[in-house]
């Protein structure tokens, strides 16, 4: 709330207060495998980050860190400027849509607020209203195990964003989703981002949704993972069909496609000789 | 030699020593029997595998079993009495106005085991009003007894009086439960009808043996049974031996009465009715069952071996 | 419709298996069992006839439900005093068991500190503390929970511990995230998802807290006249009443069996909308 | 390094916390258990001579320990019987548990028709029963190993089963596609699936099948020389010998501590590297 | 095999004999949820079939019941001309990965080819090679929890591929993974199809894949789960990356596309009424 008033209008590349700064941050797991190896990357508020990069370069590593549920094995993670950022401010779209099975739709989103100590009736309208963004309406009552895969995934940003975090870390979560709605999720997230001016990472596969969203696409290459190169996307808010089909976003999208290609003919590792 | 075998109701004590000497200084064999002992435990129960045939002979703790044996149809006979008298007795502390037997009842907790509670504590409530409410189980560890000054315990008047004198500190009053009309035989010698129908000659060579044995025991050099009690037990002390030995002659547990002219073993008929009338008059027993058949006399009051006592 | 389905199970002789062979599991589930228990039965009688063993070492099977009925007032008022000790004990071990394991889940070094003294306790033999309980409880019915619940307890906690520490890691990130207190994880998180193994601990718990008020009996002795089936099984053997003993012997079994069905059930009610073991397979 | 580290640590209290907290976790997971048990043994020796009590009752720690020297031959000895039976006994209970897991895991019918001879199997006092035992079976240790296996197989049976039917539903589905035989589900997917299962139960049963062997013995009875652990523990009950009998339980007791750090251990090696309940929390 | 000798040479449309048909189909769930209702579908023998949808339309289910792992609650799935198919002819990728956790990549792969009885020694060159189309190489020894959301995907596609399977049933089985690799593991599938020609049912949320790959695309609805229309690719085969860049392809794609808003408008239900 404070953050709409102390930012900028709209702008496309970061120009708020930096929020975060990886500065050499390496993970190596004890299993020996380098999944990060001296990442810098500085995250201002407001940033729409997205982190491009092939399979396994370490884009959800680097969301775990960014997190706190994992620490980096050297370099240090910089929260100047709100020193004791405090956790329960960020939301986490995870991978896999991390469901408490035991509970219907409805407990599974009311769940962070709960936590927070609102009470059920309380959250009700809150968690409806995500549902019905997520168009999850009339699936209430269903548990994890009767829903299609998108449908979990759905109630797993639903309950990312219920509690209308600060920062909100979202990995591929729209990965399962079928490209008409995943666009119109899209442009609900832009919206949202748009009017409360919280800040996103966002992992993605799709070049086309990175340009689309971010203001700033950072393309990560594999073993070790590493930041490959930052494109910053210069193009106005608000976004919409129009930019969609606009011949700046194709440059845009064939500029980063480029970029990722790069990326990936960079990965050192036996296994791309071959292709 | 024929191999029989003779299961006890306890683990290896003095108590058992007439069986363990006429083993070792092979009494029983010179009649043609190989006997092994088997000893038993507070939880351990021979007594089926007696049923059974799987064992020759069982010790029997006094006749009240053999008694329910005739009731349930079982043919299991009493070939002969080890103990004239009932070594049971009942303890308490002294000065704490349980001095008296019929004080006892007024006692705050009655430590009885599952075995006395079937039989001589059934004769207790209804012949000298013990509350059966009072009556706590025997794990036969006897430090609740010393621990609550109120409270009565059953024993052996051979065994529990000396651990309680020596590690309680404190000489217990006694009271032996033959004194005071419970006048059963004890450590009775069972086995079934079929063995005394098939093999007679077995049966009088135990009797025999075991009778020949006590007196050995008794009397004459009894080193190699209480090795051999030892062996079996090793916990116990020759001091406690010692102790059950000195214990059984005072009270004349095995040899007294009856024993001096029949010798060890000895049972009359008169004794096991009488006994077997009182308990039907405590209502312990029910009166229509047939007692004769729950004994035989004709394998002892032959006098067997009392030329050995000095 | 139904002309579909049986051209269906023409072409598709798998299918057609499936369906004939649910249908006879319908049946079969509640039959086999019953004709099992019948024949184990018939096989008892048959064997006490074959080698003549005698009804004061094993009675036939007859006898024993005959003496079931005869002394039924006894057996049952028994039966209750016993049930009664068991319940109580079960309800401590649950409330003990799921306690000690909470503490536990609380850190590694509690965990580390106290769980040998749990072991203390479970493999303790009553028999040899039964002295020392005697000497500082008064209360008799102390004692014989005391004792049930020894025996009792120490499934739920194992089971119950390792339920809480299986929780799925990505969901304890999120929990963190979410900035849940411990309590919070605990109670919407670990111990939800501990239920399949508490449910598990406490059907074996239920048996063991049923053998552990006999044992207790057994060892404490019974509550002046009103005696449980330990104190009937003791006296029984005893007085070489066989039929007795193996009637009092099948109460106890039909209880444990009951109390396992119940327990069974009551794990289904709870873990069948979400957890495998609970589920109807869906096709 | 440990500048940029210190520079983290002034930058984040959380995570300096968080280190500062592992390295004591570190020392106190092994220390700290230690530390409690001499406080125990320290509190069980003031106990007594706090309130008086007479070492029959219950007899200070130094003379239990001086016991345990004086009388270790005896002891050890003793307790070597009692391991022999404890050992195979547990080794039985895994067969047999795992073995009646399986079987029951192949059909409905079969638990339902089974498990109630299970069951009643765990619910029959050993005491009641041990005469019929006792009868038809001849040879000692064979005895003493039924006792002891009753009592100890339970756990595994009803944990493994359980494991066995919590198998993942897509895992399951997949095994089907590929036309895996009902052995080769068994085999790679149903009890890979309940090891962490079926481990829980054994910590169980490891305790059980000590104290299994204890009771078989009591029950059983010496057989001659070779008694264990049981035999010193009534006798020495009987003749006060409290201290003796207090050595003897704490041998009984640090034999279960030991039997469960194994069982720990082996069960941390198997699921190590996949189950979350032995997974190192890696951040 | 023998397929490819009976087959017609690499067409656009289905022309092979029948495989399998829907008549009819539907499933409702105990729950009471219609996952599909009325479904009829004909599979012809080397078809490379999409089955494209908005999330929940029960495409998942149809795989399902196609693979056998559930069975219609009306209408039947006829498999004439191979009247007793055998089901372990059938390759599945499943939505979610689906490995088994204690088993290394390895070992999880072999699976398939150890329930047919074949060793180690002789699984291990194909195994390697299937690890290798996936770039997993040198991950032989990782258990899944130390792969990556995509790795464990790719891990699942190598063991269904590696029984070479007649029917190929893959259900999304690219979504977790960046456009580039994507890319290339399409063309992967493509030649492999048309060499072995077996029949693909292929799940998808990408339009674009879905017109690159298959022959058909099946766009279905939600709420009743159905089919809404079928649409045929008859862009000759082999192709490649100039097919992707081709005006036929983006026509078709814009078709495709088309098809799909209106099956998601089609839907039934409250849930889309506010967007
Ligand atoms: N718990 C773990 N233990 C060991 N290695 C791990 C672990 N988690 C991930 N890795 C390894 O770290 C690397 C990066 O993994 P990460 O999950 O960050 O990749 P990613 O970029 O998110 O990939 P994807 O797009 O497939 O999700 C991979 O090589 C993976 O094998
Ligand atoms: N086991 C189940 N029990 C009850 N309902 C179920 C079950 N599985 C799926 N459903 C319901 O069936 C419908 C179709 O599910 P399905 O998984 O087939 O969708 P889908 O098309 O694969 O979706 P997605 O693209 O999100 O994976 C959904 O509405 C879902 O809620
Ligand atoms: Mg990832
Ligand atoms: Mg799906």
């Amino acid at each position: 709330m404070q953050e709409k008033v102390a930012q900028a209008p709209a702008s496309a590349s970061g120009k708020g207060p930096m929020l975060l700064a990886l500065r050499g941050v390496g993970k190596i797991f004890s299993n020996g495998v380098t999944a990060l190896s001296d990442v810098d990357l500085t995250i201002r508020e407001g940033d729409f980050l997205s982190l491009l990069g092939p399979s396994g370069c370490g884009k959800s590593t680097a969301l775990r860190l960014i997190a706190g549920l994992a620490t980096p094995t050297s370099g240090l993670l910089d929260w100047r400027g709100s020193s004791s950022f405090d956790r329960s401010n960020i939301g986490f779209v995870f991978q896999e849509p991390t469901l408490l099975p035991w509970a219907d739709v409805f407990d599974n989103v009311w769940l962070p607020l709960r936590l927070k100590g609102v009470s059920r009736a309380k959250a009700a309208p809150v968690v409806m209203e995500m549902l019905a963004r997520v168009h999850l309406t009339g699936f209430e009552n269903a548990v994890p195990r009767e829903l299609s895969g998108g449908m979990k995934m759905r109630v797993s940003i639903a309950r990312a964003m219920v509690t209308k975090p600060r920062v909100l870390l979202m990995d591929e979560p729209f990965a399962a989703l079928d490209e008409i709605t995943r666009f119109k999720l899209n442009n609900d997230l832009l919206e949202l981002w748009q009017d409360e001016r919280f800040t996103v990472v966002f992992v993605t596969h799709s070049v086309f949704e990175s340009v689309f969203l971010s203001n700033r696409v950072v393309v990560m290459a594999a073993r070790p993972g590493r930041v490959f190169r930052e494109i910053a996307i210069d193009a106005p808010y608000p976004r919409n069909e129009a930019f969609r089909t606009s011949p700046d976003y194709a440059a845009l999208c064939r500029q980063a496609s480029d970029v990722l290609i790069g990326a990936i003919n960079s990965t050192a590792g036996p296994h791309h000789d071959g292709h | 030699n024929e191999k029989v075998t003779f299961g006890t109701n306890w683990l290896a004590q003095a108590e058992h020593g007439g069986y363990y000497q006429a083993a070792a200084d092979g009494t029983y064999a010179a009649c043609g029997l190989d006997v092994t002992i088997m000893q038993g435990g507070p939880q351990v129960s021979g007594r089926p595998l007696l049923l059974a045939g799987k064992i020759d002979f069982y010790m029997g703790g006094n006749m009240l079993q053999a008694f329910d044996a005739v009731q349930q149809d079982i043919p299991l006979r009493v070939v002969a009495a080890s103990f004239q008298k009932e070594p049971q007795v009942i303890m308490s502390h002294p000065g704490q106005g349980l001095d008296k037997w019929e004080d006892l009842k007024n006692a705050d907790q009655y430590i009885i085991g599952d075995e006395g509670a079937q039989s001589f504590f059934q004769w207790m409530i209804t012949e000298f009003g013990f509350d059966p409410a009072k009556r706590v189980p025997y794990t036969f560890n006897p430090a609740p007894f010393i621990a609550n000054k109120k409270s009565i315990q059953q024993g052996y008047v051979t065994s529990e009086p000396y651990a309680v004198a020596k590690e309680g500190g404190f000489q217990p009053n006694l009271f032996l439960l033959a004194d005071y009309g419970f006048d059963t035989y004890a450590t009775t010698i069972e086995t079934m009808q079929a063995t005394i129908d098939k093999r007679p000659e077995v049966v009088q060579c135990f009797v025999d043996g075991s009778a020949k044995g006590w007196y050995n025991y008794l009397y004459g050099d009894n080193a190699a049974a209480n090795a051999a009690i030892k062996k079996d037990n090793p916990d116990i002390s020759d001091e406690q031996i010692a102790f059950s030995i000195e214990q059984m002659k005072k009270f004349g547990i095995v040899d007294s009465g009856d024993t001096e002219k029949l010798g060890i073993g000895a049972m009359t008929e008169e004794r096991i009715q009488s006994f077997y009338d009182k308990m039907v008059k405590a209502k312990v027993v029910p009166d229509d069952i047939d007692i004769k058949k729950s004994y035989t006399l004709a394998f002892v009051n032959k006098g067997v071996g009392i030329e050995l006592k000095k | 419709m139904t002309a579909i389905e049986e051209h269906a199970l023409t072409l598709d002789p798998e299918e057609a298996r499936r369906v004939r062979q649910e249908r006879l599991e319908r049946i079969g589930r509640w039959l086999l069992p019953l004709a099992i228990m019948i024949l184990a039965i018939w096989l008892w009688d048959r064997i006490c006839v074959w080698n003549d063993i005698p009804k004061y070492i094993l009675p036939r099977p007859g006898v024993v439900l005959q003496t079931l009925f005869d002394d039924a007032g006894l057996l049952f008022s028994s039966l209750l005093v016993t049930l009664k000790i068991t319940f109580l004990s079960l309800l401590l071990a649950v409330i003990g068991g799921v306690g000690l394991a909470v503490l536990f889940a609380q850190s590694k070094w509690v965990e580390m500190s106290f769980f040998p003294f749990a072991i203390v306790l479970q493999v303790t033999p009553i028999v040899a503390i039964f002295p020392l309980i005697n000497i500082y409880v008064d209360n008799q019915t102390t004692k014989l929970l005391l004792c049930a619940w020894i025996v009792a307890f120490f499934p739920i906690l194992s089971n119950t511990t390792l339920g809480l520490n299986s929780v799925d890691r990505n969901l304890r990130d999120m929990f963190k995230l979410n900035g849940a207190t411990r309590w919070q994880q605990l109670r919407y998180l670990r111990l939800p998802a501990a239920m399949p193994y508490f449910l598990g601990g406490l059907k074996i718990a239920g048996g063991l807290s049923l053998i552990g008020a006999v044992v207790a009996e057994f060892v404490a002795g019974a509550q002046g006249q009103s005696s449980g089936l330990a104190s009937r099984i003791i006296e029984a053997g005893y007085r070489l009443n066989a039929p007795r003993l193996f009637a009092a012997l099948i109460l106890i079994s039909f209880t444990g069996i009951l109390i396992f069905l119940v327990l069974s059930l009551i794990s289904h009610l709870i873990l069948r909308r979400w957890h495998e073991s609970a589920l109807k397979q869906e096709r």
